[in-house]
């Protein structure tokens, strides 16, 4: 088909909620094309969620499936809680794209394909024996066949890049096709555009152009009879910007750094999908940030250890693999009782598993992952911008009861974003921590003396201090030590002692964290939903879908998993019938079960990807009636 | 208080400093004759000089009869793990650059657990001063062979003798870029204290490796090197600008060979100007590495003193720098803008 | 006093057991006189169990407590499980050793001391203000003052020795007494010494010498009235020698790899207390046994695997601190399905903790120490000889599931000895592995291929193809394979698959392991004791003395953790109350609950030491009123 | 069957192989452009002249870009896990000496990591052909620097500058005790070809380090030394025996300065004769390390080719000589007589 030059006066219907995924090979820019709607999106006031997922391989042949790079964007008028089951509109800029992608649109769904990219050879490739434009294959769909390359080269004709550069735009168009429909302004983009490409002016031009050709395109054809509208959430009155987990754990750990007082220091050895946290903290040298790229996980975790035996607050970021290698230290750690963050964007396993996708699957290694009685206090993050204050939370936990704590993420909060009501400094919490600066003991003759291990009756937390203090030059090490003293000590009594102040440190937290907070509308929901971490999102979507149907339900998360807040045994056995959601074989279902002998069962899902709100809302069905 | 303010505290007259002060009141808990008594003794005497106070100063050390070290040290003091010294070091010297940082290793504990973060340290040159006392032995464990056994030793892991070629600790430092590289000997009281003057005067990695006799699972290791009879022999003693000369009467000297490798001559067959003068500061490490083969092990003439000592930046020097050109370009961090720095929109 | 020569008649009394600590300096040899009166009592024909204690340090200062080595056995007429609760007889050669023994003596026990040590400068070492031999500290024993130093000076005088040899003779006069007083004959002691010092004459004549004296001694000073018998243990036939756990674990190694035809690697790093396996394995090259010293313990691990996957019988040996360094690599072979033994000889953590003790707080590591869904094997040993056995089913399985398999002992099991009935190879098991050796799938279009990934249908054990058999050129890796051919997969469904496929694998080896097998006499216990590995032999001893008490008292003891035996749902839920002695702070319960929703109880110390069958017994007893 | 059956099926007769037999069938997922495809090609298109068939060939690696090679070989492959290859790799070539075993690691794979592995399989001298790519970047996890980056690099995790000072891999390998040694590059054939064939003869670890374009995260990383322009000038090609020329028409030398370390000189200033000679025989790596400090990096001119070459047992070979002889002494292993071998009694 061509453009045709008729303006027709286009309808406009409102919806409140639309799920598009754009899908093309890796080299089409499809995370670009994401990156831009999102943030036309957000400024523009919806709520709205994403889930980025790119290939394993760095460049996967071109037009295959392994190459297939996808960026599913969920926005609507309300608030929502995930990135959508399944799209409402899939863009497919190859016959790769759409084969990898069409099975997750529901019949009735709009599919807008490239109709250039799918040649002989590009259909060979994956194994199409005809072309599924022409047979039957998408007979059940809305089907929009767009020769988006030929409109993009006719649209950029002219400006003085080569023909590569020119094809390179079709995303452009596409970003642009798609704001027209869903009423996005342009804006914000050919801002973006501008600054990015500054210095290249024929690249710039050509992307605006693509850009406005594929909004005009959407105005003019006569292809589409409407566009539509969601209009902006009701949301919290406040400063909003989009954020990914990643960079809001970044944030979350500067902003621990300035109310703590004490300087960062991030230890690290790349590791997706953990890198950008070291990426974005590299960036902040100003707030006295230093960021150590280490020879591996041991070395960064060690220096992170080292920086935090000087005063700083010590992190490391990691994945499973990385937490696998660190064990030994974070044992030192849990023994010599200094503060450090250890950061797991969990993935999946086991071994190198599945790299670039998610999982929840490392939470029994932050509790076991070690040898000896090794306790750890555990954090985890349930959405994006929900890493920042898990990050504080972390960080006030493991300096207020100088211990490692570990937070968990995954590549899905990790990578998703969502618009995040900004904080001021002025509204955080008061994280400053006060070092040791003078004796505490005496000996039998009355001589002061400095003891490393005499503990805060209440917090059970060690004095912590710093070299260049005078006069507490202390010793520690990973050798049992005496109560109090701090001096190696053998003595069998002392070692149980020691062992269960460990513990009881850790338990005691508990009293110093919110209680677990039960969503029970009706007040007589037999069925409790229990999640943790990233899987929030779906159990919200598909608890709140439940109720609609009439089912009654209940539901809370945790955000500490070690300890558990002081009131889960009394919430657990409120419930008949427990479902613990997780994308593991059942991790925390065990802990639970252990914990408070109540028959909990586990929903898992281990496929690399979030569940689905329907997924879950299926099995409460089930639960439920 | 915070942790710059820390090292600063000005109560602190400038009152000269003793032995006394940098030693801790634990038993120091080696065998009795074991050669880590006399290095803790030449630290220990020689540390007041370097006009640190004890609290700024910290031993950092990993896991082995060597690794008790820092409990006897009355300074700060971190006996971590196995192999990871040099890696914890590193983190600490680095976000405390006021801090004067040792690590004090064994041959196992450094080169072979964690022979990675040694050579890592090495190439970043971060400022700490490594000793790691090498008696080619693992001493805790009760007699496994090191990494710098002799092949063919005999121990309860080896009964018939090891297979493995050892370390040359020397060359696997200069392999990995080291700046300052030494050499010296439990038993020889002068020349460790001025090795440990210079290693610790050294910006950077310091790297020394101290021969040390573990009476209990080596004895005699460095039998030639130290004993009466044979030491003039076995002993290259390297002085900066000297032509390098040993054995009776200086009657023996090293010289170096076309192919780039240092060889042992008679001084009165070749003539003194044929020697090698040595030059600790070449900015080359060929000959220093030259120099380290000349003995695989102290059985044959085995050179002792400083190889190389060179000028490159610290570590943690260049990481400052950049927060403070940071600092200095953007001004101190500001959270609330840091957070606001992309797209903002406003519900009100 | 002084020898008299006055020849007494002596009276010999019967015991049926008695526990004797053996206690002094380091370098006062008491390890030695220990194993040699082991020996002696084990060539007797008693029962017998041991227990070494020494000092962390290589040689802690001369005189001190740090400096205390200590060597406890218990022997008797009948079958016996710990090495005694408490001794009935301490030898202590000097004043830290009566200090830091005296505590465990029970009121009216028998001490003898080395009264020529308790010289001022050695009381004060270890802070004895009075010489407890002259005041009233040790009104509550018997207490027997000989100067065994001079005797024993006296006794070689003449020998050409120097005086410091002379006097380290003085453990075998403290020997030969002790051989008297129980009627242990010298012979064994004598020929042992005769081959130790065959080159060194003049040493040799002087411990013979000093041990002949301590005999005679006994049997002439009027100081004792009587000497004591224990008869031999009337144990079932067949040929006995004494074992330590860590010799029969390297001995059941060398048997699975007769066995199975599959050459033994082991790739280990020296680590107390598991070096010792290390070391004899090395000693049995003719065995063709490849012992392979590392670098550390990845590479340890990574050696091991690599030599597994060569098609050798691959085992790494460590303890608790290595095992979390082996984490990474153990869950690559999880997912490469290769079999693999981890040996962790445990030890008191956390970090470096009590290295030189024992404790069993490395379960849980065991079970969740790796990133992902990372399922693994473990078998426990429970007693010194079982070690062997063990070994051989830790063998079994990993090489017939391809799986890694953990075998935990612990220090109390690997360096105590017990007498052990030997097997003879022809009654061990059949363990040959059958090796891939040709196609086992077809193309579509017929052609024949290999697919490392199809598994047996019964076991779920995929086929084990070694490098340099024709044709079945495959490759394996960490990330996620497909199914049957065992290509990389980042299909969503396969990774759910496998994982499930992996876990099932694993938890069907219960079909395959012999049930739990409970000792109930009485058939109406209501309270089950359930214990793992070395806790054993207390906890028989204490159900056997609690049951003597009259208290109805069941006891079940695991060797395999994982999977559990197909019965132990039934085991469990058949008593009201279940008691779980452990030497950590719970984690076998922990389990316990989870997996079967019982209220299960521990008993939990953790203080470096095993368990006394009092403290068990007390607890029973507690329990059962 | 067992372990040692394994290799020597009689049925394959001796027909020719050719780069088809060592080709399996999984499709190829680099960039296009990147310089692994060459190396690949190489490998492929040599390995037949060696005569191993294909079953009797493992590759062993690490993760990284580069690790992907082994699923591209028509023989065992082992994919392992970060920086473990060499571990790995020594347990197979220890317990399997008959097979033909090759490892394939990367810059950050090998010296970042696996730094320890590798420098312990080098001094062991494991039977081991390594192949590192060095692209200078951690291509894999999309672009840090990694321990052979030039100082100063800017990428995603050093934004203003990394301050590390690189690693030298052939003066690490020479350090670190290597018997073989070598350097090429990517996107030169014949050299990249014959180099292969020398490692691969060479009995222990040959480690060679091969200069790899990454053209997505460190495009022309190695341009000055390749590309036709420059290549001449930057370019030291080693050979066994000649004197060391380079530069158009060999203008340019090295010559062994008075200190152990190579200049380069003019040829015309200096005469043939002044030059150095080079001898990859040389027991002694003092002339291999000198020549590997000419250049750090490949910004000056750069040697390539095989800086050493010496023969020294290989630790399999111990290992198995050891297990020949105990068997030899007290026969093979008898378990009764094993269990039996303590003082036993026997109760009737
Ligand atoms: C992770 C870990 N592996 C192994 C050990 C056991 N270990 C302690 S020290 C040591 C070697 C000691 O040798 P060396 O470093 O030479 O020190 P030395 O005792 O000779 O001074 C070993 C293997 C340990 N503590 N931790
Ligand atoms: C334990 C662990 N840490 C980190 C990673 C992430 N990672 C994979 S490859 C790689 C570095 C790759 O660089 P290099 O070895 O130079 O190989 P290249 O991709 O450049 O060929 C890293 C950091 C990992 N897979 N496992
Ligand atoms: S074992 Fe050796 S190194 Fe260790 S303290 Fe004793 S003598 Fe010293
Ligand atoms: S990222 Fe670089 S090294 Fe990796 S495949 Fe692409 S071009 Fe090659
Ligand atoms: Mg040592
Ligand atoms: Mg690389």
């Amino acid at each position: 088909m061509t453009t045709t030059e008729t303006h027709t006066a286009k309808t406009v219907n409102e919806l409140d909620r639309v799920v598009i995924r754009f899908a093309g090979d890796s080299g089409d820019g499809m995370q670009l094309a994401g990156d831009r709607f999102t943030d036309a999106t957000a400024a523009f006031g919806n709520d709205l969620a994403t889930l980025p997922d790119y290939p394993a391989e760095i460049r996967a042949p071109a037009g295959t499936i392994a190459g297939v790079s996808g960026f599913q964007i969920h926005f609507s008028d309300h608030d929502i809680m995930t990135p959508g089951d399944a799209p409402d509109v899939l863009v497919a800029m190859n016959p790769a794209a759409l084969k990898s992608n069409l099975s997750d649109l529901p019949v009735g769904g709009t599919v807008i394909v490239n109709e250039d990219a799918f040649t002989e050879r590009n259909l060979e490739k994956v194994g199409y024996a005809t072309n599924p434009l022409d047979d039957q294959s998408l007979d059940a769909f809305t089907v929009f066949r767009l020769q988006i390359t030929s409109m993009t080269m006719r649209a950029v004709e002219g400006v003085d890049i080569g023909k590569k550069d020119a094809e390179r735009t079709k995303n452009m168009f596409a970003l642009g096709l798609m704001c027209w429909m869903y009423g996005r302004p342009l804006a914000g983009t050919e801002e973006w555009l501008t600054t990015k490409f500054a210095k290249k002016p024929a690249i710039l031009e050509a992307n605006l152009k693509a850009l406005k050709a594929g909004w005009n395109f959407g105005e003019t054809a006569e292809l589409f009879a409407s566009s539509y509208v969601i209009r902006p959430q009701a949301a919290e009155p406040g400063t909003y910007r989009n954020i990914s987990g990643n960079t809001a754990t970044a944030y979350g750990l500067i902003a621990a750094s300035k109310l703590s007082g004490l300087p960062l220091f991030l230890g690290s050895y790349p590791i997706t999908p953990a890198s950008d946290v070291l990426h974005e903290l590299s960036k902040h040298k100003n707030f006295g940030v230093r960021t150590f790229q280490a020879e591996d996980e041991i070395a960064a975790v060690g220096a992170a250890l080292g920086a935090a035996f000087g005063g700083s607050l010590g992190v490391t970021t990691t994945s499973g693999p990385g937490v696998a290698l660190k064990g030994e230290t974070i044992s030192l750690a849990v023994s010599v009782e200094l503060p450090l963050l250890i950061i797991n964007v969990q993935r999946g396993g086991p071994s190198t598993g599945l790299p670039t996708k998610t999982e929840q699957s490392d939470l029994l290694q932050a509790l076991y992952g070690r040898h000896g009685e090794s306790p750890v206090p555990i954090v985890a993050a349930y959405s994006p911008s929900h890493c920042f204050t898990a990050a504080l939370e972390a960080a006030r936990i493991a300096t207020k009861y100088r211990t490692p704590v570990f937070l968990l993420t995954d590549g899905y909060v990790a990578n998703g974003t969502e618009p995040w009501r900004l904080p001021s400094e002025a509204d955080l919490p008061d994280l400053r921590v006060a070092f040791a600066d003078g004796f505490n003991h005496s000996k039998a003759d009355g001589t002061p003396e400095f003891w490393p291990f005499l503990r805060d009756p209440e917090t059970l937390a060690r004095p912590w201090a710093v070299p260049g203090t005078p006069d507490l030059m202390h010793r520690i090490g990973g050798i049992e030590k005496s109560d109090g003293s701090g001096n190696i000590s053998y003595d069998p009594a002392n070692h149980q002692r020691m062992c269960e102040l460990r513990a009881a440190k850790v338990a005691g937290i508990s009293r110093d964290i919110p209680l677990l907070d039960v969503d029970d509308p009706s007040d007589d929901a037999d069925l409790l939903v229990l999640g943790w971490g990233s899987s929030w999102g779906p159990i919200r979507a598909a608890v709140r879908r439940a109720r609609q149907g009439g089912a009654k339900v209940a539901q809370a998360h945790f955000t500490y998993l070690n300890p558990f807040p002081a009131n889960t045994g009394d919430v657990v056995r409120r419930y008949d019938k427990i479902l613990v959601p997780e994308m593991n074989l059942g991790q925390l279902v065990k802990v639970l079960r252990s914990e408070f002998l109540v028959d909990a069962r586990g929903l898992n899902k281990v496929q690399g990807r979030p569940f689905t709100a329907a997924e879950i809302a299926e099995k409460i069905q089930e639960t439920t009636t | 208080m915070s942790i710059t303010d820390a090292g600063t505290d000005a109560s602190t007259e400038a009152v000269a400093l003793t032995k006394r002060d940098f030693t801790s009141d634990q038993e120091v808990r080696w065998c009795p004759g074991c050669g880590d008594y006399a290095i803790l003794a030449a630290v220990q005497a020689v540390i007041p000089e370097f006009e640190r106070k004890p609290q700024d100063v910290v031993f950092v050390s990993g896991i082995g009869c060597s690794s008790r070290f820092p409990y006897y040290m009355n300074t700060y003091g971190f006996h971590t793990i196995h192999g990871r010294a040099p890696a914890i070091a590193t983190g600490l010297a680095v976000s405390r650059p006021d801090l004067d940082v040792w690590v004090v290793t064994g041959d196992g504990d450094a080169l072979s657990i964690g022979g990675n973060h040694l050579i890592h340290a090495l190439r970043r040159n971060v400022d700490l001063t490594i000793l790691m006392f090498n008696n080619q032995i693992y001493g805790l464990t009760k007699g496994q062979y090191s990494p710098t056994s002799e092949a063919g030793k005999v121990t309860k892991s080896t009964p018939f003798g090891s297979v493995d070629h050892p370390f040359n600790p020397v060359s696997v430092a200069l392999g990995a870029e080291a700046t300052f590289v030494a050499r010296t000997l439990d038993v020889d009281r002068p020349h460790l204290t001025e090795v440990l003057r210079r290693a610790h005067a050294h910006r950077g990695t310091s790297f020394v490796e101290i021969y040390q006799n573990c009476n209990i699972f080596n004895d005699n290791a460095f039998l030639t090197i130290t004993s009466k009879d044979t030491k003039e022999d076995f002993q290259i003693r390297l002085q900066h600008g000297e032509p390098i000369r040993f054995g009776p009467e200086g009657s023996r000297g090293v010289r170096m060979g076309a192919g780039g490798n240092c060889e042992i001559v008679s001084v009165d067959d070749v003539g003194v100007d044929a020697l090698l003068v040595h030059d600790e500061y070449a900015e080359n490490p060929g000959l220093a590495f030259a120099l380290s083969r000349l003995a695989h092990g102290p059985s044959s003439p085995t050179p002792l003193g400083i190889f190389r000592e060179v000028s490159r930046p610290a570590y943690g020097e260049g990481i400052t720098a950049q927060i403070e050109q940071a600092t200095a370009a953007k001004g101190p961090g500001d959270l609330d803008a840091l957070l606001r720095s992309a797209d903002t929109w406003t519900i009100s």
